[in-house]
Formats: structure tokens, sequence, C-alpha cells
């Protein structure tokens, strides 16, 4: 047998000769599959069960978000990076906001770096609690769906009462905030701390050691850290790769500098390193939120920023550590009211190209697991 | 009228089933009978399993059509009823046509010699296991054919996977079955036997559930069968040909309305049946608890007070949530509803205490609840357990459950004939070492 | 006497490190390998120090003879395979031995050789650290030491010539380290190929002595040239030497074979410093002086080997004067310094010479690896252009390197003024007033060399910034494992010139007897030579002798001058370059732009040698060269050789169609065919029953049951 | 009718016989003459489902259940598999029967005539086969057919049975090794 | 109720004999390797029934145990499995030479 990884990128003319000798067969998974998370198209070339290769057509949801922005004011776009990791709008926004921060040379007030931050951990949990949900979903555990989402709701309901919206949150403003934390904000915090701490221990008594979540799991989808450095992959499955990187660490952004947390590692690689780091992740944004939400700051929440922008002609390229991944800007401007260019590095849409790599040699159901594990989301694949 | 009431009543007290006696009229109503109790078992079962679900994962689950939803089964059978029932294009129409009455036939027949009380099965056959084995692995040639028919990559593999599993974890369930039949064989008066019915009778006559039989062998063979059947109805965690996230929804995909429902009718039937089989083998099929050792008219009057008792709690836990109910004028159709089916409940409960009655319901409650118990496991399995890889799967069924059964059928023939292998090979073995021993010095 | 007996020991302890990593390496982590390879060259060294040490004890009871330990013998007469005969038509007993010879020339070698080898690879340790190929590398090293080391010791041409290939090959692998990167895998191939041209040289002169010698053991070799039965000027010896010399300048890079050395630069900066700068380049200049019996017995190949080292030397100064690219002034100056020890040696200064290599290894090999230091702490930027102010940033580097451009420009008391000073001492000294010339040279060379020197010193550690933001972020000093070395070499570039405290200056200062230890230590090699000249040539050459040295008078202008020389370069170099910015102008450039062009472009001697030698590129139409003689033979062969071929061809197809044609039609269709065709007719019922289909089969056997059953039936 | 006194009634009428054998003629011409092979072996399975009620007909109970465990549930599973494995669309357009199959059909024919003349022949005076008469005899049949396999005595067909399971053996390994592309 | 006759062994062997003749015709007659093979379970299938029934036969003389027809019968089921199971791996291996399953294209020794 060939070595899978020397063969040619998927050849799709292959004739698909006959069942029995079923050297190559090549299945197409989705774009409307229950596993692929949205509109993921993935074409599959298998020996059997094995998987010699797979090709990911994407771009069903594309909807141009960064030609968009050519065309609307900086202010005006603020809303639409929302919609790209729609799990996780509040980082998105950060991101963003930050990036025209730099590229305008002001700073948000303390104030509302520390409501940033609070929000931003907040919705990093929110976001691995969906994807925990929907990975043991995949993997075929339907129970933990239903804890997931019970407690992500408690967050929702945080981000409703401070900005109104639950999902497309829109809650930063570029120079700071627009609302003020509302009374009782720090409570609200604190209480949900307290309340999901002992629900993290409960998905962790269902998977942790349960012996399919194991087989199914450990092995499976290895990448190392080299491949992973290699193709840019970013995020939980860069660090269970045993790479320590973290922008929040690596290049501090907001104020995280001020706060004491620890990046998690994983040593294998495999997808239950994926799901250890995630899991201790979301323990870290807890400790996080604790220490901002002691400590926040009175003060003003927007900074000096004029109300028609026009930044100085020049460029900028701002990351963060979004719960997929570095999420970078990068954005030109012509000294007008509107971006030059705006050019997104989505998190998701670069661990993608990770998984055919991840994918070669297993089997058609570690796909699904694989597929589950990256922790992608179509909008922000296609944008 | 009378020659009516006599004639019922000379049934009653006979003591063979109605296939031996070969009685076609009562047979034919006891099918009737055992198909109509199936299915409204089919229908609880399909309202308890997402009932339960929901409340594991802490969510209500049907809660409109009736009260808690009481009404949801009726409503979806209506549903898939006048579903349009779709053949996909380039299927095998015929074959489309007759699988899934392959598969339901093969789940219903088994039903034949389910025995659920001494007089009440269909009939009492000389190879009343091997029979159930066999008509429930014809339930293969269904699902093959199905997938086959459906002209499609999914139903396709789903047939091919759920086939090699079913194949493959009917070896081990066999060699189960095998040693539960050879301790039949120790009855001090039988041969052995491969009657259903015999096989309960013989647990009675030794005085024991097989379960506990030579500790720890029967409880090592009820946990192989337990697993096997888990994988051989293709649930969770072997659920493999119908993973929703791989296959879509396997062998089925391209069915709909009516004939979908007959998959399901089946799927839920095949579970329990082999869960009839394993209560008959190891749990002592109809027997009461301690029949044995609890004996007497005492005892049997206390027991036989069970089924109405619990039909009463149930009726009771209807009255409990019917106050329990808003009180808001949306809800009181509702309400009523939920206070009638206690009430229905409650009266089969007073029913139940009819001397009569409940001379005669005892078994079958007993059988009920053996089977209901493992139905809860499979419940409970699907809300706990996430889905095996299919190589995993196959490992399990070939390389830990085959040599497992295996060693454990050769433990059980040597246990059952420790006698005889002291005399007839230990001792002469011994004796001629000593010999040697001896001989030597 | 345990160091002498087991000098063998000495190139196989490296030769171990290397079969090691050949065979380990890919398995071994990075400590390991350093570890063992740095080990056994450390172990090497310290043999070699010991080896020396009881060899001159023993020498001092020997008289001064070499030490010869022959360890088996190669090929010989004596082994019954081979016969011998020279060219005086007698029978030779011609032997080749593995055999090891140590007398003080070699002993100079084989401590400097170690010595800095030793240091390099503690440097490269550091240097290294973050490349592949990592245990390549190191076993590159140690192979290359071995094959050095097997050069200096061999007691004859033959084993000499090993260890000769054994370098070229090293420095092959070596250039092509990177062999991924295009130039490199290129500058490997050109150092190997113009190697090969030297080599053929060496070979050819190697035949000659064999052939008029019978033996290629130095010590026969020697003892017969010093017999007198040779002629001065005898054409044979004439053209054996100067044979010699060819293969001299291919591996010591001299005119018109230098070009390999600058694009050997490719190579990582610890093999430019231990294989292009101090130790293999200079095996030229050991053999040369290794045949000094030969050499002094063709005058002409004296005075060819003294103008090409002179011309060479400032040929490649002019050259240096305007490189951007660190290494390549380096480079050029290695070639240049290269170009000095040819003239000493041509002018019959021997001594002066191997002083010349032994102080030229100390400050060269700092050179570069203080050259390596800078373009790791500048993240690999070669280019001196984008250098500057670096001396506060990386002062270890700095000072150590301030150190090595002083000894090499000459400024007293560093090493490089005693032994440069001795050689144009020398060459002023010979009586032939046109050697006066070659004096010219080399002090205008001295001038270009304290001027090329200092503007490398100040572009790069002077002057403004000139480094992109990001390298500038990143400067750093190197590991101790990098500075250790050069602080090393940096005392050795001190203080190493105090072994040849020239006798003149000595008496300046009030000390009499003998100071130039160096010369003393090396007459028992050289001082023969002089008796033969003073007979038979008197007043040509100069040579060693302190009898015809000319007044101290002239001497201390002569060195008086040589330090103006190197102080005005020095002070040229800080006018243009002390406050170079960003965009400043070369001053040559200022000058003249054409000869700024052509020095930049090194005469345009690799394009020249594409037109004439590799026909690489067309001359006027005509591709001249080795490419232009391929395609003429191409040529002739597809039009002249081929015709004939296809011809013959062409006439043996027309009979064999013929002779076809009577064997398809009547041999096969009359006397073969006929009868088969008949046997296949008549077999063909029988073919009924066995024709493969089952179902026949069936069918028959269906028909035998039908035949069984009637006949139980009815019979 | 008393259901007390039913006693030992024939398991069925001859109305069962001849809709089974009915059956199992149907379905055997189905399975020679279908061209879709998943048709043939659905055929096929009919047919011996029948023939094993005809089996339980002759108070071979044992003998029905493994037919139906074995055949219904083991081979044609097997067949299914194959049928499936292999593409069969080619197969469907081509030529069904091959280039004999008339002379086939007769060599059938006579061998039916021949069968006919047998079932009715006399030789000698004696009936070659007699109009046997089947009595029903209550019976153990499983524990009979086990007797005969492996009692306490070395049984009748013991040998024979360690014979075919020897011979099982060798078939899985064959199976396998023909079937497997890589071993 | 009994209007027909009774069953008798023969009706059996008729019965059996049909069958073996379409089985028969099968083997002789069809391309395809798959259908060929099921046609030579239909003969054994005719042989196992007229074995049961001749056991019938022979327990009605011979008393209740003499149940060496059905013992044969279970024996022929046995040959049939292994028969089935190496059948279908030749058909598979062969396949996979020839992309056929016609089997009057396998007229070599070897391919």
């Amino acid at each position: 047998m060939t070595d899978p990884r020397s063969l040619s990128p998927l050849d799709l003319d292959t004739p698909d000769k006959t069942f029995l000798d079923a050297n190559e067969l090549v299945i197409n998974m989705g774009p409307q599959h229950p596993a692929t998370h949205g509109v993921l198209r993935v074409i599959l070339r298998l020996d059997g069960e094995k998987v010699l290769g797979l090709e990911c057509v994407i771009g069903y949801l594309h909807r141009g978000v960064e030609k968009i922005a050519e065309n609307r004011t900086y202010t005006m776009f603020n809303p639409y990076v929302d919609r790209m990791d729609y799990v996780a709008a509040v980082s998105n926004g950060l991101g963003y906001c930050e990036a025209v921060e730099r590229l305008l040379s002001v700073e948000a007030p303390p104030r509302a770096q520390y409501i940033r931050v609070i929000l931003t951990e907040l919705n990093r949990i929110a976001s691995h609690q969906l994807w925990l949900g929907t990975h043991a979903l995949d993997i075929g555990a339907i129970t933990p769906l239903f804890y997931t989402f019970r407690d992500r709701e408690e967050i929702l309901k945080i981000f409703e009462k401070y900005c109104g919206a639950r999902l497309t949150t829109h809650a930063f403003r570029i120079g700071g905030l627009q609302y003020e934390a509302y009374d009782g904000f720090e409570r609200d915090v604190k209480n949900f701390v307290s309340f999901v701490k002992p629900k993290i221990d409960e998905y962790e008594e269902l998977l942790t050691t349960n012996r399919i979540w194991l087989e199914r799991t450990k092995g499976v989808g290895v990448i190392s850290g080299k491949d992973c450095i290699a193709l840019g992959v970013t995020g939980p499955v860069l660090r269970a790769s045993g790479v320590k990187w973290d922008i929040r660490k690596a290049q501090p952004y907001a104020n995280y500098k001020n706060f004491d947390f620890e990046i998690p590692t994983g040593e294998n690689g495999d997808t239950y390193d994926r799901y250890i780091v995630r899991m201790i992740e979301m323990r870290q944004s807890l400790r996080i939120i604790e220490q901002a939400v002691e400590g926040i700051p009175e003060g003003p929440i927007m900074a000096k920023v004029p109300k028609v922008m026009k930044p100085p002609v020049g460029e900028v390229y701002h990351s963060i550590e979004a719960p997929k991944g570095e999420l970078g800007y990068f954005i030109v401007s012509d000294g007008s009211t509107q971006p030059y260019r705006v050019r997104v590095r989505p998190p998701s849409f670069v661990n993608l190209q990770a998984l055919d790599l991840m994918c070669r040699d297993q089997l058609v159901a570690d796909v699904i697991a694989v597929i589950g594990t990256l922790d992608i989301v179509l909008g922000e694949v296609d944008r | 009228m009378h020659a009516l009431v006599q004639y019922i009543e000379s049934y009653l007290s006979s003591d063979k089933t109605p296939g031996t006696a070969g009685n076609w009229f009562w047979a034919t109503v006891y099918v009737l009978l055992v198909f109509v109790g199936l299915s409204i078992a089919v229908i609880a079962m399909n309202w308890l399993e997402r009932k339960i679900l929901a409340h594991m994962q802490v969510r209500l689950g049907p809660m409109r059509v009736g009260p808690h939803g009481l009404l949801q089964p009726i409503a979806d059978a209506l549903k898939l009823l006048l579903k349009e029932d779709i053949i996909p294009d380039g299927a095998d129409k015929v074959v489309f046509w007759i699988a899934p009455f392959i598969v339901v036939l093969a789940a219903f027949t088994v039903f034949v010699v389910v025995p659920f009380g001494p007089t009440h099965a269909i009939t009492d056959m000389n190879i009343g296991i091997l029979f159930m084995l066999g008509v429930s692995s014809l339930s293969v040639l269904g699902i093959v054919t199905a997938g086959w028919a459906s002209n499609s990559h999914y139903p396709l593999i789903g047939a091919l996977r759920s086939s090699a599993q079913m194949v493959s974890y009917e070896v081990a369930m066999g060699l189960a079955v095998v040693s539960a039949i050879l301790m039949t064989s120790l009855n001090e008066s039988s041969t052995g036997t491969l009657s259903m019915i015999g096989i309960v009778e013989a647990q009675k006559a030794q005085g024991e559930w097989f379960l506990f039989k030579f500790f720890p062998l029967g409880i090592i063979a009820f946990a192989i069968f337990a697993i096997a059947m888990v994988a051989e109805t293709n649930r969770a965690p072997f659920d493999l040909p119908e993973a929703e996230s791989e296959l879509t929804a396997g062998f089925h995909t391209e069915y709909s309305g009516f004939r979908w429902s007959l998959f399901f009718l089946a799927e839920y039937s095949a579970m329990i049946a082999v869960s009839s089989i394993a209560v008959t083998l190891w749990l002592g099929g109809w027997l009461r608890p301690f029949p044995n050792l609890l004996h007497g008219t005492t005892w049997d009057l206390a027991f036989s007070f069970i089924p109405g008792i619990a039909f009463l709690l149930l009726g009771a836990m209807c009255f409990y949530n019917t106050a329990r109910m808003p009180k808001h004028p949306l809800f009181k159709i509702q309400t009523i509803g939920l206070a009638g089916f206690g009430a229905v409940l409650a009266l089969i409960g007073l029913v139940m205490f009819l001397p009569p009655v409940r001379e005669r319901v005892g078994d079958i409650f007993w059988f009920s609840a053996k089977v209901a118990g493992f139905m809860y496991l499979y419940i409970w399995y699907r809300g706990t357990f996430p889905r095996y890889r299919f190589d995993q799967l196959m490992k399990v069924g070939w390389k830990v459950l085959l040599p497992t059964g295996l060693a454990l059928l050769i433990c059980t023939a040597l246990w059952a004939m420790r006698s005889e292998v002291w005399t007839q090979v230990v001792v002469p073995v011994g004796m001629g070492f000593a010999d040697f021993v001896r001989r030597l010095l | 006497m345990l160091f002498l007996d087991h000098i063998y020991l000495i190139p196989l302890l490296p030769a171990f490190g290397a079969a090691f990593m050949f065979f380990f390496g890919r398995k071994l982590t990075k400590q390991t390998v350093s570890a063992v390879c740095v080990g056994v060259v450390v172990l090497a060294f310290l043999f070699a120090c010991g080896a020396v040490l009881q060899y001159n004890v023993w020498a001092g009871a020997n008289n001064h003879q070499p030490f010869q330990k022959i360890v088996y013998t190669w090929l010989g007469t004596d082994t019954g395979h081979l016969n011998f005969f020279k060219q005086d038509g007698s029978a030779a007993n011609f032997q080749i031995d593995a055999g090891f010879l140590l007398d003080p020339l070699s002993a100079i070698w084989l401590l400097f050789v170690t010595g800095v080898g030793m240091l390099i690879h503690i440097y490269s340790i550091g240097y290294m650290a973050h490349e592949g190929g990592y245990y390549r590398f190191f076993g590159y090293l140690n192979l290359f030491m071995f094959s050095m080391l097997t050069l200096i010791l061999a007691n004859n041409y033959a084993l000499m010539f090993v260890g000769w290939e054994g370098v070229g090959l090293c420095s092959y692998l070596l250039i092509g380290f990177y062999f991924h990167r295009k130039s490199a895998s290129d500058a490997a191939n050109k150092a190997f190929i113009v190697n090969r041209i030297g080599d053929a040289g060496f070979i050819l002169g190697m035949f000659f002595i064999a052939w008029l010698m019978g033996s290629l053991r130095y010590v026969d070799v020697n003892a017969a040239a010093r017999s007198g039965h040779f002629q001065i000027g005898d054409p044979l010896i004439t053209a054996a030497t100067l044979l010699l010399f060819v293969g001299a300048c291919g591996k010591s890079a001299q005119l018109p074979l230098y070009v390999w050395l600058p694009d050997a630069m490719e190579g990582p900066t610890p093999v430019s410093a231990l294989i292009h700068a101090a130790t293999m380049v200079t095996a030229g200049v050991y053999m040369v002086a290794r045949s000094n019996a030969l050499f002094v017995l063709a005058p002409t190949s004296m005075k060819t080997v003294a103008i090409v080292g002179a011309l060479t030397a400032i040929f490649a100064a002019s050259i240096g004067l305007v490189q951007n690219d660190i290494k390549r002034v380096l480079a050029y100056s290695t070639v240049s310094q290269l170009g000095y020890m040819f003239l000493a040696l041509g002018v019959g200064a021997f001594a002066a010479g191997v002083f010349h290599v032994f102080t030229h290894a100390f400050f060269k090999a700092l050179l570069f690896l203080g050259a390596g230091s800078v373009i790791h702490a500048m993240s690999g930027e070669q280019d001196m252009r984008n250098m500057g102010d670096l001396r506060n940033r990386i002062p270890t580097t700095y000072w150590t390197m301030f150190i090595a451009t002083l000894a090499i420009a000459g400024i007293p008391p560093f090493a490089g003024f005693f032994s440069k000073d001795e050689i144009l001492w020398q060459s002023w000294a010979t009586e032939s007033v046109a050697y006066h010339l070659l004096w010219y040279i080399g002090y205008a060379t001295a001038f270009m060399t304290a001027f090329y020197m200092f503007r490398l010193i100040y572009l790069t550690f002077w002057s403004k910034p000139r480094m992109s933001h990001d390298v500038e972020h990143h400067i750093h000093e190197s590991p101790a494992s990098m500075t250790m070395p050069l602080v090393v070499l940096a005392v050795m570039s001190l203080f190493a010139g105090f072994l040849g405290f020239p006798q003149s200056l000595a008496r300046l200062v009030g000390i009499h007897g003998e100071t130039n230890r160096f010369e003393a230590y090396l007459a028992p090699v050289f001082a023969k030579e002089a008796p033969v000249f003073a007979k038979e040539e008197p007043g040509q050459l100069a040579a060693g002798t302190k009898e015809e040295e000319k007044s101290s008078g002239t001497e201390y202008l002569l060195m008086f001058l040589s330090v103006g020389a190197a102080a005005f370069g020095w002070y040229m170099a800080g006018r243009s370059y002390r406050e170079a910015d960003k965009g400043y102008v070369e001053p040559i450039n200022a000058l003249s732009p054409p000869v700024y062009n052509t020095l930049l472009n090194k005469y345009y001697v690799d394009e020249g040698y594409d037109y004439v030698f590799t026909g690489r590129r067309k001359l006027g139409g005509v591709r001249l060269g080795a490419m232009g003689l391929g395609e003429a033979s191409s040529w002739f062969d597809a039009n002249v050789v081929d015709g004939a071929v296809n011809a013959s061809g062409w006439l043996t197809r027309v009979v064999a169609s013929l002779s076809s044609w009577w064997d398809k039609w009547i041999i096969d269709g009359v006397g073969v065919n006929g009868p088969a065709i008949l046997a296949r007719m008549l077999s063909y019922p029988a073919r009924l029953l066995e024709w493969g289909l089952v179902q026949w089969y069936a069918l028959v056997m269906t028909a035998g049951l039908v035949g069984f059953v009637f006949y139980y039936v009815y019979h | 009718m008393n259901p007390q006194i039913a006693g030992n009634p024939p398991v069925a009428t001859p109305y069962f016989f001849y809709g089974l054998a009915a059956i199992m003629i149907i379905g055997g011409i189905l399975v020679i003459t279908r061209k879709n092979a998943v048709h043939s072996a659905l055929a096929l399975i009919t047919t011996l489902l029948a023939q094993a009620a005809l089996y339980l007909m002759l108070y071979a109970p044992f003998v029905a259940g493994v037919q139906i465990i074995l055949y219904a549930g083991g081979i044609m599973v097997l067949f299914l598999f194959v049928i499936m494995l292999i593409s069969i669309e080619r197969a469907e357009k081509e030529r069904q029967f091959n280039k004999q199959w008339l002379v086939g059909i007769a060599a059938a024919a006579a061998l039916g005539g021949l069968f006919i003349t047998v079932y009715t022949a006399t030789t000698k005076g004696r009936v070659l086969f007699p109009e046997g008469r089947t009595s029903y005899v209550d019976m153990q049949n499983t524990q009979g057919i086990a007797n005969l396999l492996f009692d306490q005595h070395g049984g009748t067909y013991m040998f024979a049975f360690e014979i075919a399971s020897l011979l099982l053996l060798v078939a899985i390994i064959g199976a396998v090794v023909m079937a497997k592309k890589r071993i | 109720m009994h209007a027909m006759t009774d069953i008798s062994t023969l009706h059996y062997l008729v019965l059996g004999a049909a069958l073996f003749l379409l089985g028969v015709i099968g083997v002789l007659t069809r391309r395809n390797v798959v259908i060929v093979l099921m046609s030579i379970e239909l003969i054994l299938n005719a042989v196992n029934l007229n074995l049961v029934a001749f056991s019938r036969y022979w327990q009605s003389i011979h008393g209740p145990s003499a149940l060496h027809g059905q013992v044969f019968a279970i024996f022929v089921i046995t040959d049939a499995a292994a028969e089935a199971a190496v059948g279908l791996g030749i058909l598979i291996a062969f396949f996979r030479n020839k992309e056929t399953v016609n089997v009057d294209e396998v007229n070599l020794l070897k391919w």
C-alpha cells in the first residue's frame, strides 16, 4: 500500500470502480449533512472505510463581508463582523474595534477594557460550550448537548441584559463601549461563575473517563505541532499539539497582561487532547472573569473619538485570540471615512486546512469526529 | 351464553398453550392479543423513550399533544400514515416494497413462542429458542434488501454495516444462549430442552434463576447476551447503521411515511423480543421473585396484589400531576384528560385485585415488568453513551465477546459435568500419576 | 614514545567521529553529536601536542631527522605484482606506504590544523545550534579533519594525494551543505571542478617524480634531489615542479584557478573559516614547501611561483577593495594572503612563507569566525551596506575582530606584521633588481589590505546603523561557545608573531642570539638548500641565508614603509567610511566608476571563463571551451558516425526482408504450419470434451446420470 | 370442540402441503428465470422458508430450525452480501442464458421423464417406491438427533460430525484466502 | 375434514424431483454464476426434502428414534454452507480479476 500522504491531490475524475474492488470510492458529504456544522461540503476518497484523502468545498455561505467593508464607514461596518463567527460575536467585535483603535491611535479607557475582557471571556465559554455539545453529538453522545445549551443560556442572558442582543451582540464600539454596565452586572457575572463551575465538572463526568469516548477520541485526528505551525493552525488545536501559543500571552492585547491565567497544552495532538484543552480553557476563562470582575475600575467608558472617523493613511494588522484561534484584521486606510481594504484572518478557515492531513488514514467515522474537534463555523470560513 | 362462558372457563383452566393444544380459535385470539399488546407496547415505549430521555437531558419532551404528550405517539402514527409515500427514482420498486415487511414479519413472528406465562404463549415449540434466534436473524434480510433497493450510497453502507454487525453479534449471542440451555439439562428428571416454557420450568425446578447459576458463569453469559442484544437491535451505543452524523439514517434513509414506521415498529418489537429471550433464559421468565423461598398461599396472595398496586400507583401519579396542572382555562381539557387517564389506570388496578383476574395476570405482569426493565436500560444507554466506531464495534464482537463466550461455554460444560470430570478424568489421572510416582520411588 | 609510535591515531580519531556520524548520526541528539565530534578533535589536538613534544625530544637525539612510521605497505614492487622502471631504465624498489612522517614542517601544520580546527568545532556548536543536518555537518567536519591530517602526516606524495582529494571532497560537501540552495550547489560544483584541474596537474607532477626518482617518499625524493645527480634547471624537474604548482594553484586558489574560493563562501561560516581560510587552502603552500628540494632545482618554477603569487596578491586585494559581502571581502583577502605566501616561497623564503601561513591561520580564522558571529547577530544578513554601529552591541566580536584586523594589516606588534614584513624584506633582499618589482606589488597590496580590512571594520562596527528595524531588534552577542574561540584566537593573533621575531629588530632592542625561533625550528627542513644555490647560481636567489641579508638600515626602512602603508590604509578607510550612512558613496566609485565596476565585477573573470573555457556563453556565435567541444563532437557523432551506422543498417534490412519472405512463406507456410493445421483439424472432435466451459461438463454429467438411471431401471 | 382432549391432531392438512409446494415450485422457477440476482435470491429465500414449513409438517422441527437459521439467516445473507459487492447492472443487460441452453433443458427433460417412469414403475413385481403413509409419532425430535450425533457411547455419527466441523474450518480458511485482497 | 387423501412420502418425492429438475436447468443454462450457485442450493434442498421425507417413512417403520435421514439433512446443510462460502469466495476472486460474473467466460484454467 502506498503511503496515502504521497498521493496526488484528490482526483475527482477517478472512475468509481466496483464497490468490491473498492480501491477508490468517492463519496460526497454535505453540504446538507448533519455532521458538517453548516454548509461544508467534503469530498472523500475512500478505500473501504479508510480515508485516502479529502477535499473541502466551501463558499456556500459567502456573503462578501470583506467587500462590503469597503463601502461602509468604520462605524457602520462594526455590526457586520458579528456575523462571521456568530457563536463568538463578541470576540469578532473586539478584534475589529481594537484594530481600528490602533489605526486611530486611541486606546479604550481602562473601565471599558475590563468590561470587554469579561464579555469576551464569557463568549469564549459560550463558544466552547456550543462546540462541546455539537462535538459530542457528532460522536453519538446526545445528552451533553442539552447540558451545555442550558448553561450557555445563562451567558446569553447576561449579554441580553447588557446590550439587548443575544447572539450577534455588537457589544463594543470603536474607542470603548456604548453602554455602561447595567446595575447588578458584577453580581450576575459572579453568580454565573459560581453557577457554571460545577457544571463543567458535570460535562467532564459524562465524557472524560467514558470508555467509548476515549476510544473514539484518543489517537484520532492526530496532528503534530510542526504540521500545525506549517499550516498556520492556531487556537486550541495548536495548543493541544503541544505548542504553547496564545495571543493573550504572546502579544497581550486589551489588558490581558494584568490577569493571571495559564495556557493549557496537550501532548499528543489528538481529539482527546483538544477536548481536554478546551475544558481547561473554560476554567481558565472563569479565572480571568473572576479577577476582572473584582477589579473593574471606575471611569469613562469611551475614549475621545471623532464623530467622523478619518484614520490617517496607513495599514494595521491586529489579531486577538478568539475561541477558535487567532482572529486577525488587516485594515488599510486611505484617509477617507471608509476603509480601503479589510482583510480578515479567520481561525476557522485556516484550521480547516488541516482537515485533510488529520483525516488521512483514518476511518469515515473519524472524519466526523475531526470536523467536530476542529470547531469550525462556516460563517467565518466563507465570510 | 352459558356455554360460551363455560368454554372460556374451561380454556382458562387448561394447562396447555393453544398451539400445543392445537386449538385454532384460541391460537388466533392469542395472536391478535399479542399483536395488539405489542403495538400498544411499542407506542408506549415510544412515548416513554422520549419522556425519559428528555428528563435525562434536562428538558420536558413532548408536552403539547394530550396531557404530558400522552397522545403524541398517536399523532405521530397518524402523521406517518398520512404522509406521502416516496419511492426514489432508480430504486428497485418490488424489493423496496417488500423489505420493510420482511423486517416487521420477522420481528413479530418471534412472539409466537414468547412465554408470558406457563400457558400464556401462542404455542410451545420443541425448538422454541432456536426458532426465536432463527426468525429474528431473518430481519437482516429485510435490512440488507432495504439498503440495496434504495439505490443510494448511505443506505447501502448502512445496510452492509448493519448486517455485518448483526451477523457478528449473533455468534456471541448464540454461544451465551447455548450455555444457558446447557443449564436446563441439569434437572434431575429432564434431559434439557430448547422450549421456552421448558427453560423457565427448569429454572423453577432447579430453584434459581440461571443468572445466578454456577456463579459467576451465569452472570457472564447474561452480560454477553445483554451486550450482544443491544448490538443486535442496532441501538445506542451500537447504532452505527443509523448513525445520523455519519450515514444520515442508515438503511432507511430513503424510506418515509408508512414504510418508515414499519421499520420503527420492527425495531422496537425486536428490542422487546430479545429482552424477552434474556428474561426467559436468565431472569426466570414469568416467575415472581423468590417463588421457592417465599412460597405458600400467604406469600402467593401477597405477591398477587403487587400488579394491582402498581397500577394504582401509576393512577395516583396521574392524579398528582393533574393537581399540578396549570389552572389556566386553556389547560382544562388536558387536565381532564390526565385525570381520566389516571382513572382508567386506577380502574385497571382495581380490576386486578379481583381474585380470578389477579390469579392469572401475575405471570404476565412479572414478565412484562422484567422486560420493561430492559427497555429502560436501552433508553439509559442511549442517554449516556457516545457511539462506537465500526472497527471498534467489530473488535468488541469478535475479539472480546466471542472468545469469552467460547471459554464460558467450555467452563459451563466442565462445571456441569464436574462429578464425571472428577471421577473419570481427574481421579484416574491422579491415580496414574501417583502410581507413576510410587514406581519411580 | 607513546604518541609518536601511534601517530596514525591522530587522523583516525576524526575518522572515527565521521564514521560514527555516518552510521548513527541521524538518531543521535545534538548534544551527543557535539560531544562525539568535538571530543575526537580535542583528543586529536591533545594527541598532536603530545606527539610534537615527543618529536622535539626525539629529534634532538636523532640529528633532526624526520620521524617516519610506516603502518603497512599499500602498494609496491616487493609485493610481487608490480615492476617499476625509472627514467634511466633502472629498476626501482617502488613502494607506496600507509606511512606517517613528522618533521618540523608537518609539526607546525599539525599543531595549527588541530588547534584551529578544535576551536572552530567548538564555535560550530553554537553557530549551527539551530540548523538542520547538524550531525551531517559535524560528520563532514570530522571527515575533513581526517583528510587534512592525512595530507599533512603522509610520508609520501601518494598518501598526500589521498588526503588532498579527501579535503577536496569535504570542501565540496561543505560548500554544498545547504544543497537546497541552487547557488550553494553551483558553488560546490565549481569548487570541485576547478580543483580537479589543479589535481590533474598534481597527479601528473607526481608521476614525473616517481618516474625520475623511483620513489614517492619524501625522504627518498629529497635525498635524490640533494644528491647532486640532477642539474639545476633540469627541464624534467622544471616540468614536474610546474605541474605540482598547478595543483597548488588549484588547491590554494592562485591565479588563474582562484575563482572557486570566493564562491565557496556559500558554505556555513565555520567551514569558510576552517577550510577556506585557515587550513585546506594552505595545502598548496604545504606541498610546495614540502617539495622545496625539487623547487630549488628549477629556478623557472620558482620565478613562476613568485610572479603568480605576487599577481594573485594584488589582484585579489584590488577586488577586495569594493566587495560588499562581508564574507567575500574576507575570501578575497584570503586569496591575496595566499598570494603573499607563494611570493615568499617563490623568492626562496620558505620559512617566511610558512610563518605567514601560521600567523594567517589564526587571524584569518578569527576574522571569519568573527564575521560568522556578526552574521549570527544580524539574523543572517551578510551585506555590509546594511550593517553599521555594531561595536557596542557585540563588543567581544568587535574587539577580537579588531585585533585580527590589526594583525592582517601588519600593524606591530601583531602577528601579521612580523610574517608579512619578513616576506616583503625577503623579496626586496633578492639580488635581482627585477625582483624589486615584486616588492612594489607586495607593498601596494599591503596598503590595499589595510584599506579594505579597515573598511570592513568601519562599515560593520562603526558608521551609522543601516540595518532594518526587525534586524536591529534581534542583535545580540553570540553564545559563549562562539565567543570563547574568538578570544583564544585573538590572543594567538596577538602573540604568535613573536615566534618569528626578526633578528634585526631584536638587535635594535638589544637582544642577541636566536630570536627568529620559527625559522630556526624549520631550519632542518629548509637549510640544506642554501649551499646548492650558493654554488650553482649565486646572486639569483637570496633564500634564507642570513649571510646575504642587506644592511639592517634597509630593513628598518622597509619596515617603516610597510607600517606606514598600513597606517595610511587605516587612515584612508577611516576617512571614507567612518561616518558612512545609508546611501554612502564608495570613494573608488567617486573617483572612477569604470574602475569601480570592473573591480566590483571581479575583472569579469568569471564571465571570461564562461566565454572561453566552459562555453556557457557564445563568443560571437561560436561556442568555445568544454561545451563547444561537446557540441562539435555531438555534431560529428550525429552526422558522420551515425550516418555510417544507418547506411549499414539499411543494407542489412534489405537483405533481411528477402530472407524473411522466404522464411515466412516457404519454410513456415509449407514446412511447419502445414502439419500443424492438419493436426488441429484432426484433433477437433477430441477437444469437444474438454473445452473449458463448466456448464458443458455439468451437461455431460447430467447425460451420464440419465444414462445410469436408465440402465438401472431398464436393464 | 374441547381443547382439553385435542391430543395430537394432524399438524396440517393437505391444503397446506399443496400450498407450500406451489410456493416452492413458483419460487424455484423465479430463481432460475429472474434477470436480477437479488430477486432470484429473494425467491430462493421464499422457497427455503416454505421448505422449512414442510419440514415442520414432516415432524422434523430441528431440521426446520436449522434450515431457517443456516439457510435463510446465514447462507442467503452471504449471497445477498456478495451480490451487493459485485455490480450487477452489467450482468442484467447481458444475455441471461448460455449457448447450450436448449441442450440443457433437453437433458433435464430426459431426466424428468426418467423420474416419472421411475416413480410409476414396478420392477419384477416389486413396487420401486411404495406408497408410504406417514404416521404421527409424538417424540422428542431434538433429543433424538442429538442422541444420534453424540450420545454417551460415541454416537453413530460422531465421527461424521467431527469431519463436518473440519470441513467447515477448511471452507472458512479457503473462503477467506480467496476473497481477501491482501492477506 | 379429510377430503383429500393424506399426503404420502411420494408426494414429497415428486416435489423434490421437481425442485431438483429446476435446479438442474438453472445450473445448465444460466450464465450468471450467482444464480448457478443458487440453483445448486435448490438441488441440495431437493435432496434434503427427500431425505427428511424418507426419514419420516423410516420412522414409521423402525420407530421414532430412526432419525438418520434428518441427521443426513443436517450434514447436507453443513456442506451447503461450506460450499456457499467457498463458491462465493471463488466468485469474488473471479470477479475481481475478470470484472464479470458470467460462467461461460471462465474457460481458461488460469488467467
